[in-house]
């Protein structure tokens, strides 16, 4: 190929490669999806008949999945949270308050 | 005293025959007033200006006689430009912006992102008919793509000699995309299809997201290890962005990284366009054949979209092909404008986002077909 | 038409023959399912995403074959890591982002950072009883500092050819120290001992907050030399924090810089990490051995932490102990969650954070005489 | 040293120094201390007696002590001025507002 | 068990043999103790931060015996600075942060900025007339402009064997403007010239402001190209301000960039102080030169200042003359104090900003004009 | 030039060069305002003369300035909040505010 140097054959390979490239990547994420949907639906029917069972007993097994979902949600919340605390803090005499951050330890 | 003064007119004299103002050239002269141009479209009309004003005034600097770039930190921009360094690093950034669910809701809007690309490869054609080398014409074919770090990468590897025209080139015909596309559109659509309104878009779940990345480096790199480099680091700024566990690097890689590296790539860029480089004929050769690409780009995805309306029974929109140049997010805009116009309350935004980023996946995969058969 | 067609296969095959999926060996594919899982870890568990991810896609990318990264960008990062350029610069963020504050409260706690550099030893016994050669079993042992920027560090000095695996053990076992050093520290104390509350700290001036660094530098780097660049930027970064009057510094260098090194690090490590290089019999010896050293130098922390609380009549509770690997600023975590199991209300993180911190001045010293020793 | 190679010595030698180091690093800390302990007391006694001679003497030689205080109390005043005017953007109807910064040209 | 004491005296006695403890000089020592010293004036006085901490921490890390810096980042650093990358880097950051409008209101304060660069060249006389060579006064000379970024590109082109102490005397005496500039200033004004309260600055239009940076950058390149990576990017940063249309260039340009290069600029200057190289009598030499220039150039640009209070009428307060020195914006903040001690509500602080600002351009032309002289 | 090594000779050569160089820099000032004039000028003559003809002509013909309003009715509610809070901030007392940027947080 390296020798062709037709330009109507050039243009013609090339675009049938980014043609087959770019449906085949279609076709990747058709799987995707379906794997996804096979993922979701049994993640799903787990947790509805595991559910009571299975988060107690991991629960105490690994800190680290506890801390993530609680960090997510809680950032608006947080930033809501800091406006008013700091504006608690000034009433309560303090006048020169800047909260840096609201952690919560996990 | 006479000594003294003598002396002194001695100095002056060197000083002012040392000067750009002695050694310059007519080239030196019209390349300045291209770059005034330039940061007049860049400045003036908003014509990409992050990336225009510091191509411009680059420009205006490499025109500057003398001026020793040769060392210090213009030679290690122009270095990183050699190097291939810089694009794939604004392709992180650009990749830690892009959602590409869109793209994963409507998979079929990847096929609109390969007819676009037909620009490319018509202007490659008609670049190896006006008598370029196979390897420059694959340089110049990509303008159409309206990428521009696939562009100066691809430029880089293939044809340095003309990097400047094919940057300026790339990044005017995108800021000029809506200016350029909506023509083409109109004429190749019916009003009746214009108005087509496309349903709502189906949900992608967070793995769906964060898979798609992975597997679509995996996939292309494979198959064009050429431009591994740019679709990898593509596709791990956009993990950053969909993992929501690395929004440090996320957020660096779409501010401080990509900005410093827009600059350096830029200014770099501009540096290349040296007046007795640039001012040639080939200079407007290109030029002419980056709008061709354009606008052949712009109609190709318009007439698949056609063709997809049609097997769809109507329910694709065809304007939403022409995004499928890519120049994210201008060119889904102009659809959504022309949908507008002929149905107010017509949104197609989100649906032409899916061949616009299809379109820079396009691009790059183009430019690794090009590699595979003209590079090293 | 025939001759057509025959060129058309013949370019289509050429690209095929070429491509990653025609060269690719079992290790690319193990490799690649290795980079997989390590991504699941990071995202999906949360494991130190911040460096197991760009790792982890950097494994996968090296193992694409003819990927060229031996130029470009890709090459620019490997460069980076074989120069020693990143890990110094991470210092200078973690200082800018560490409060020595408890340490200097508590100095006793230097002794537990150095008691849970035991570990690290250990580990090098058993690498060199192993058959390593004592340069790579010193960067073996290392990974039982639990500092990545140490241990890509010394790898990179000592022993190269393995950075990839050290590099992996020392994240992944970072990110499991949670699960890691509970059982260790229950094994090791009564519940008595668990249940200790420790008194209020001393007030830190600012007098010797800035102090601090600049003498700490002056005194290790004077007696070991080899890691003074590592001390030097990790108290620079700290005297930047400080010293209060050069924030912007302190900012610039926890936020942009830190994250742009990160990644270039991270992916730069695992470019290392292809199959023909990952996949030995020492790897799997490297990873038993990294996690022999997490375990030895939890112990020997708390250990020592029960000869503390004996010697302090039962003021020090032993649980800080384990804090000496560093881990910053997980190990201090689990120290208080351990003490607040054993006894609602046992606050122990800040005096956990003494040790912590001082384990990773510990980990740079053990560097420091292991470089004194086997090093140029 | 260079040429032991018996892995117990070297566990042996390594450790030794790590501890000798550390254990001298926390000398150190108690010096700085010691250095602290004294300046501050000093400073106090000094200040308690020259605060009304000194002060005044100085104020027009350095204009940049001048500069300096006159940056960090605003500084201060900044900080509850974002406060107080997030409260206020707040009670306006946007959610999550943050302040980036308030800047006084010169 | 007497050889494994004896093989531990060994060890223990290779370590500090080894160690800086055991080679260190007298000069390392000094130069220690400089560093703090520079250390107390810029955390505990003050005196340029930014720039003494990095500075003063790398002197000391630079009389660290055997501290391998030859490699590694510190390594990169240095040949950062060797190939004059960082000056225009931070000079881009500097523009960015600049605004010339006071300038172009009244451009007449151009020659406020050129008359203070006299001091410059009385300097270059003293040291030229003290032996020095005519490459290394020049790079004295530089001192007196109070611009950091220029002196350190002059002396890295002429005359890096003197860089530390040129840096460290060109920062040192900008951060003591408020103390050196005064009593010069009120020795050379009349209480009733101090008083002159200046009429309002005319509006300075958009377009002006976005075409002064191109065109000074063209005029002043084609004259004296030796400084066109210095004034591009000055004014490439200026335009990303001035332009409305890059703001996120211009954010990082003036944040993450020059922090960045800020930190190693600094930090790097501070390693080329080993005290074998800086414990010399040129040192001496070179501060007392350094404080002359700073205060010859503050007379001369006060007296020019009355020359142009006569011109005009008394509508020009010399007062403003000072600020020609730049230390922006420093000496434009003395001026604005002393125009308040003779006259409370006298306000010249935006009157000074013109010759301030000034005095940056003027600084880079007289380093021009020695390069062109002296220069390659 | 280059062999000139007398000090006085070239402190002098310099100094003048950095002078002529400024002034010329004071004169490129001066032309810059001069033309600023000129276009202001015109452009204030023109937009009286032409505005009613020249804007409904040009306004179909380019979607650019279309897109424009798009993002800047958001804006400009940004801005008018910056007007409304600066005004406040300096009915506080404070009188040379500049709000950097509210950021909303998705
Ligand atoms: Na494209
Ligand atoms: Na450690
Ligand atoms: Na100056």
């Amino acid at each position: 190929m390296h020798g062709t140097q037709d330009p109507l054959l050039i243009m013609i390979i090339n675009m049938a490669i980014v043609f087959a490239v770019l449906f085949g990547l279609s076709l990747v994420i058709r799987v995707i999806k379906y794997i996804n949907d096979i993922v979701y639906e049994s993640k799903k029917t787990a947790a509805e008949g595991t559910a009571t069972v299975v988060k107690p007993a991991q629960a105490p097994a690994s800190p680290v999945p506890v801390a993530v979902p609680a960090a997510a949600p809680l950032d608006m919340e947080n930033k809501t949270l800091v406006a008013v605390i700091t504006t608690a803090i000034m009433a309560y005499g303090y006048k020169d308050v800047k909260i840096r951050s609201i952690t919560k330890k996990a | 005293m006479d000594g003294f003064f003598g002396a002194f007119a001695v100095a002056i004299h060197a000083v002012w025959s040392d000067s750009g103002y002695f050694v310059m050239n007519m080239n030196n002269i019209i390349m300045m007033i291209v770059g005034a141009v330039l940061l007049y479209l860049a400045i003036g009309k908003g014509f990409e200006p992050l990336l225009l004003t510091p191509i411009a005034f680059g420009c205006i600097l490499a025109n500057i006689p003398n001026n020793g770039f040769d060392e210090g930190v213009m030679n290690a921009i122009s270095m990183g430009i050699h190097m291939e360094i810089f694009p794939p690093l604004i392709f992180m950034g650009v990749g830690a912006m892009t959602d590409f669910g869109p793209l994963i809701a409507n998979p079929n809007t990847l096929l609109l992102g390969a007819a676009a690309q037909f620009g490319v490869f018509v202007a490659l054609y008609g670049a190896m008919a006006m008598g370029f080398t196979s390897s420059q014409a694959a340089a110049i074919g990509i303008i159409g793509g309206a990428d521009g770090p696939t562009a100066i990468y691809l430029a880089t590897k293939l044809a340095p000699e003309i990097l400047g025209a094919i940057a300026v080139a790339a990044y005017s015909y995108m800021s000029l995309v809506p200016l350029i596309q909506p023509p083409v559109m109109r004429l190749l659509t019916t009003k009746k299809e214009r108005e087509i309104q496309m349903g709502q878009m189906r949900h992608v779940s967070k793995f769906e997201k964060i898979v798609f990345p992975i597997v679509t480096t995996i996939a292309i790199s494979l198959l064009l290890p050429a431009i591994s480099s740019l679709i990898g680091m593509l596709m791990l700024g956009n993990l950053f962005r969909e993992s929501c566990v690395t929004d440090r690097l996320s957020d660096t890689a779409q501010n401080a990284l990509i900005n410093t590296v827009t600059i350096f790539l830029a200014l770099g860029t501009g540096l290349t366009m040296s007046g007795d480089a640039f001012l040639k004929l080939a200079t407007i050769k290109i030029i002419v054949l980056g709008l061709v690409a354009f606008i052949v780009g712009t109609a190709a995805g318009v007439l698949l979209g056609k063709v997809m309306c049609y097997l769809s029974g109507g329910k694709i929109n065809p304007l939403i092909g022409s995004a499928g140049v890519s120049a994210v997010p201008m060119a889904a805009r102009v659809s959504q404008i022309e949908g507008q116009k002929a149905k107010p309350g017509n949104y197609l935004l989100m649906h032409a986002m899916g061949p616009n980023v299809a379109g820079v996946i396009g691009t790059a995969v183009a430019a690794g077909t090009m590699l595979a058969m003209f590079g090293g």
